[in-house]
């Protein structure tokens, strides 16, 4: 098993504080209504889940999610400044302002998508990995998938499909312990959800801790190489989400319980904390480094906010109507009739 | 007589909880309704007062949702299934169209499936694409199931018990932006306060034009109406609650006296309210027509986020407005 | 583990001759254009697998199935007349014609149904099994599916449903190797049906050979008390279907390897020899008996198909509307209005 | 010109062979479309000829079939996508109209979803209610897709032929009832025919009435032309050919000639393609209606399996006639 570089490790620490770093951001315009609307479903607590598994892709490979998609996003590498600017409905987002928060995408990183309906993203992530196998490539397709979300029939459809079609994807189930306010054990008779595998034959790589983004990175390279060969394969990552459900989620105000749970979480497992003393004790002092990253996240959200709030929302009714639909090229020959055909 | 102003979701909450007291038989199930409280706080409480039995939170299986509904109510119970969105609800048409609305049918009348779906419709809120539909009309295309669709605290409180009532299947949608607004509730209201099934209703009188509308549709042809009334227009807004089974005669009675009619929806405009209930009058109202019927949609595109562009999609009342100056 | 008595085995000999001559000759009314329509999907072959497994059961147990439903009403005690009334669309039938082969059911057996669409009727299974949880009763509720709708989000959700709220259902997977005209193995990257009861935490009882009813009943046994007692069970039941899918399967005309394989099933996994040669064994002599079940079977068919001839079809306007909704009796008090609530 | 009668399913099968010949990017997706040869045998012969590569059986999974058909679409493929009947397209809704219509818009135009959902539409045959729906109307509800509904051979070759080209997603439902039915196609006929979107369709001319249709809606339309002309009254019968976008121009320019209307479909009649139809045109042709415009639809009930209420249920040329002589 490969050990990842300091290199590595100091870019995993680099795209982690900027993750947090956006998405506290993100939590503070939603509070002062600078960021509107109803959805805005955090990634903050997750950073190792997405940045020790992502590390093991390389760059032909495909990822796609659900709405919980801006550190996904940043970890491909978008631009933040047109991520930003989609979180505010502008024209520079990077969907235009259609897409809002859940509906991240960026073509040129291989960068399928963040999508709202639960599940209504697994089938998709199927068809993106026949893409490969239809033209013999073997680029892995990396599909991020909620716990509450392994109850849908969605969940079940897309991994028996890649399953019997030996499709190159690696099921991630990012276990965040709820989907929305219902606990795994409340929603899913399996609470070992990497055990659903079984119901497909798939291989199962097993549960992770999620908050340690080598342990994550470990077992991701173990499953990336499995799919590129022979087929799909299935990991369960345990994290936590820092900032509940949404930002319209008030459990952890109101349940006394659930801010004790996330004290200890935040306190005992926190991930970047996790990877700044793994790092410092392989390699003594980097302090000098870990802080200029953190000190970039903030210069670099703070730009992207800049940039975002100076762009123009989209605004006519052609805004509105653009890209429905795109332009056909297709040259109609004449049409030809030969009658009704009813005698 | 005394009345206080209630919002559409407290007269939806009372309902439902004076059903759930009264008949031991009535139950809810749904994502998030008993923990959480209800994500639209309609069974706020509900886990408290009547435990995990009868509250039942589910996982995220809107199949299965529609599907036990249907089961359990076969057997005798009285579920009251919610959909959290009525967007979800495209996961269960199968489960409603085909079993809620059909078993009655295919076994001949040998079961009875009184079951209530609710969900939570329409948009605005930047809720984007997928989360953004209020398609009442697609579901209420297939016979057996009846479809009601309130516009406000009273009608909502008794065409809930209705439906929870009556022994066949209901799709009850509530509009999210009404859920907060509040209106007139009596405070001497009888329990058995029922809005029969198919039965509109006037929300406001005048003689210049009809405005065809359900849930919030009748906002803003309500809105319309008092725009207009500053011209002098006396509009008359037919709420007609459900759209499945129609109260046409209502329109009818009311176009006679009007002569014109805009249709206002929520919805997207193909194959929808507005085609519906056009069609039915120019048909049967020919010779009242004084000028066509025209119809107030939302924008035939999916919804966007951003906030300008998304209420560019929406109908409101000064397009109403615009579509009735259009054919006085 | 009870074994079945002498009468018991005796009278599963009389179900499983009476639905063979049933389906038989609902096949040759069919060829015959005395039955009408395009669905017909026959139980031959099927026969041990309902019947030994709903031997298991009691007077106030519920079952329920797709539209492979003709054996598992006979097994019920449906009236033979009336299902063969149904088949033929007329007012006599089960379903007062209007729901035809698919869609059998009597209220009085518990009988809750033969569904068409593909897995639409497991989540009804968890609803007639959550209403016996709600009412504290110990009712079970059996369903059967099939090998090819385990591959289907109803199946998944309804098994997690069942799951999640110990609903007393018996799921019993009829593997006959095909839906429609897809192998098992094609279809399913689990070809170990059961073994989807993991994705659950489900009990799974395992794999039976459906040919011997005998077999089929000790482990229903099993799976029923558990069910009653504590929650949800699996069944595999492995048997074949001698007609195909259904009335316009011609893979068996068209295909040798399969006519071959219908062949050897036909030849050494018989359900209904295998039973006979079982009671000949245990009891000796009893082929009078059995002799006489063939013949009253023989008779019994023919006196329904006779019945359902002689008997009216539905043909008024009346008869097509008719129980698309139940009369309310509700009394609707006076409305009031309080006004438009605007202002 | 030199012509042959073909059966529509053949002529489908041509079109889609042709196309799969022509493009590698096009392949075939769904339950039994290989080794059984098709449901309905329009993919007789693809397995062998192009292998299990390109000819996939699916298991019984309709979401998946749906949503897998998107991702593959927006990866580069050309995925044709086959649901057995559009009855087991309920259960892909949420794929259909949430993300194939709509991934293209949320992200703005950044992926376009060049696919093509196939699906046997329809009823008669006894095939009782869950499966028994002409439901084109609930699903062309939904922007970004098109509904394309061919109503004879060569038309179906031509549409079918532009959905596989056109970048959109499209629905393209194929009425069972057609399948056998034998239509005229030309012996030369180009293998780059393509019929253009949203392109309706005379199929027959006349100055008396207008009958508007499409898919098996044509055939009883032309027959009650057939009929009516006995009695010297001439009906022009307009096929709309796609229910999204609508060629309402056509339609238009018929009832100036006419001023009379009868819209004939297979579909449920609420919510439906006759409510659609009637509501454009009582708008913009109002003053050049002669009569309310007519609709002929199935009963408003779930279909039976019985034969004679069946039939009792379904459309019919004559009720098409009937329609017609109450507006004449
Ligand atoms: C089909 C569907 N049902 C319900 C919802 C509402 N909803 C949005 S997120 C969510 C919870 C999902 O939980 P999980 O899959 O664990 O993901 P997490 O939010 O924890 O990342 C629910 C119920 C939805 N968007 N789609
Ligand atoms: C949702 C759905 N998809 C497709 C069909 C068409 N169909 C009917 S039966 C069947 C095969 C089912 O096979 P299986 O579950 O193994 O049952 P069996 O017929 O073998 O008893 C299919 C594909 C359907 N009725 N419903
Ligand atoms: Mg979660
Ligand atoms: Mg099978």
């Amino acid at each position: 098993m490969a050990s990842p570089s300091k290199e590595m490790l100091l870019d995993w620490y680099r795209q982690m504080a900027l993750i947090r770093e956006f998405e506290e951001t993100c939590h503070r315009l939603y509070e002062e209504k600078r960021i509107t609307g109803v959805y805005l479903h955090l990634y903050s607590g997750h950073e190792a889940s997405g940045v020790g598994s992502m590390a093991a892709l390389r760059k032909s490979d495909h990822v796609i999610t659900a709405y919980r998609d801006h550190g996904i996003a940043l970890i491909l590498g978008m631009d933040p400044k047109a991520v930003m600017a989609e979180m505010m409905g502008k024209k520079t987002g990077s969907s235009g302002g259609k897409g809002g928060s859940m509906h991240l995408a960026s073509k040129d990183h291989n960068f399928w998508g963040g999508y709202a309906i639960v599940g209504g993203h697994l089938p998709l992530a199927a068809g993106i990995a026949l893409e490969a196998r239809y033209r013999g490539k073997d680029d892995v397709t990396m599909t991020y998938v909620g716990d509450g979300a392994t109850n849908n029939g969605y969940f079940h459809e897309s991994l028996n499909m890649s399953a019997i079609w030996d499709l190159p994807v690696v099921w991630i189930i990012e276990n965040n312990g709820y989907g929305m306010g219902t606990e795994v054990e409340r929603a899913s008779g399996q609470i070992e959800l990497h055990r659903k595998a079984e119901a497909y034959g798939i291989k199962s790589f097993g549960r992770v801790d999620a908050q340690n983004a080598l342990e994550v990175y470990a077992v991701a390279l173990k499953a990336v190489a499995y799919a590129r060969e022979k087929g799909p394969a299935v990991i369960e990552h345990v994290t936590y989400r820092y900032r509940g459900h949404g930002v319209s989620d008030k459990q952890y105000d109101a349940r006394d319980d659930m801010s004790a749970e996330l004290k200890e979480w935040v306190e005992k497992r926190e991930p970047i904390k996790i990877l700044r003393d793994c790092i410092k004790s392989k390699y003594g002092d980097v302090g000098d480094i870990l802080a200029r990253h953190e000190a970039d996240a903030e210069r670099i959200v703070a730009e992207s906010v800049a940039f975002a709030e100076a762009s123009e929302m989209p605004s006519t009714y052609e805004d509105l109507m653009r890209n429905t639909y795109v332009a056909s090229e297709l040259v109609y020959k004449t049409e030809r009739s030969v009658g009704a055909g009813i005698d | 007589m005394a009345a206080r102003n209630v919002a559409m979701r407290e007269a939806i909450r009372r309902a439902l909880r004076e059903e759930m007291q009264r008949d031991e038989d009535v139950f809810v199930m749904g994502e998030e309704v008993a923990h959480w409280q209800g994500t639209h706080r309609v069974t706020r409480g509900f886990l408290e007062e009547f435990g995990e039995r009868r509250v039942r939170d589910t996982p995220i299986s809107e199949m299965a949702i529609g599907g036990a509904a249907v089961g359990a109510a076969m057997a005798g119970l009285r579920p009251v299934a919610e959909f959290m969105t009525i967007n979800f609800a495209f996961l269960a048409l199968d489960a409603i169209a085909n079993h809620a609305a059909k078993v009655r049918y295919f076994f001949d009348g040998m079961f009875k499936v009184p079951l209530v779906y609710r969900a939570a419709s329409g948009w605005g809120n930047q809720a984007t694409a997928s989360h953004s539909h209020a398609p009442e009309p697609i579901f209420a295309h297939f016979p057996g199931i009846y479809v009601g669709c309130p516009s406000n605290s009273l009608d909502a409180y008794g065409m809930l018990k209705t439906s929870i009532r009556d022994d066949n299947p209901v799709l009850f949608t509530e509009s999210i932006a009404l859920y907060p607004k509040p209106s007139p509730m009596p405070d001497d209201l009888d329990e058995d306060y029922l809005i029969p099934i198919g039965k509109g209703d006037i929300k406001r009188e005048g003689a210049d034009v009809t405005l065809v509308a359900y849930a919030r549709g009748v906002d803003w042809a309500l809105q319309a109406a008092r725009l207009l009334a500053r011209d002098g227009v006396e509009a008359e807004v037919v709420d007609l609650r459900w759209l499945r089974p129609l109260d046409m005669e209502l329109v009818y009675k009311s176009f006679k006296k009007t002569n014109r009619c805009v249709i206002v929806e929520e919805s997207l405009p193909m194959y929808s309210f507005g085609g519906e209930i056009a069609a039915n009058l120019q048909e049967r109202m020919f010779d009242y027509m004084d000028a066509p019927i025209k119809r107030v949609a939302a924008e035939d595109v999916p919804l966007p986020y951003s906030k300008d562009i998304e209420l560019l999609a929406l109908p409101d009342a000064r397009k109403v407005v615009e579509a009735v100056k259009e054919i006085l």
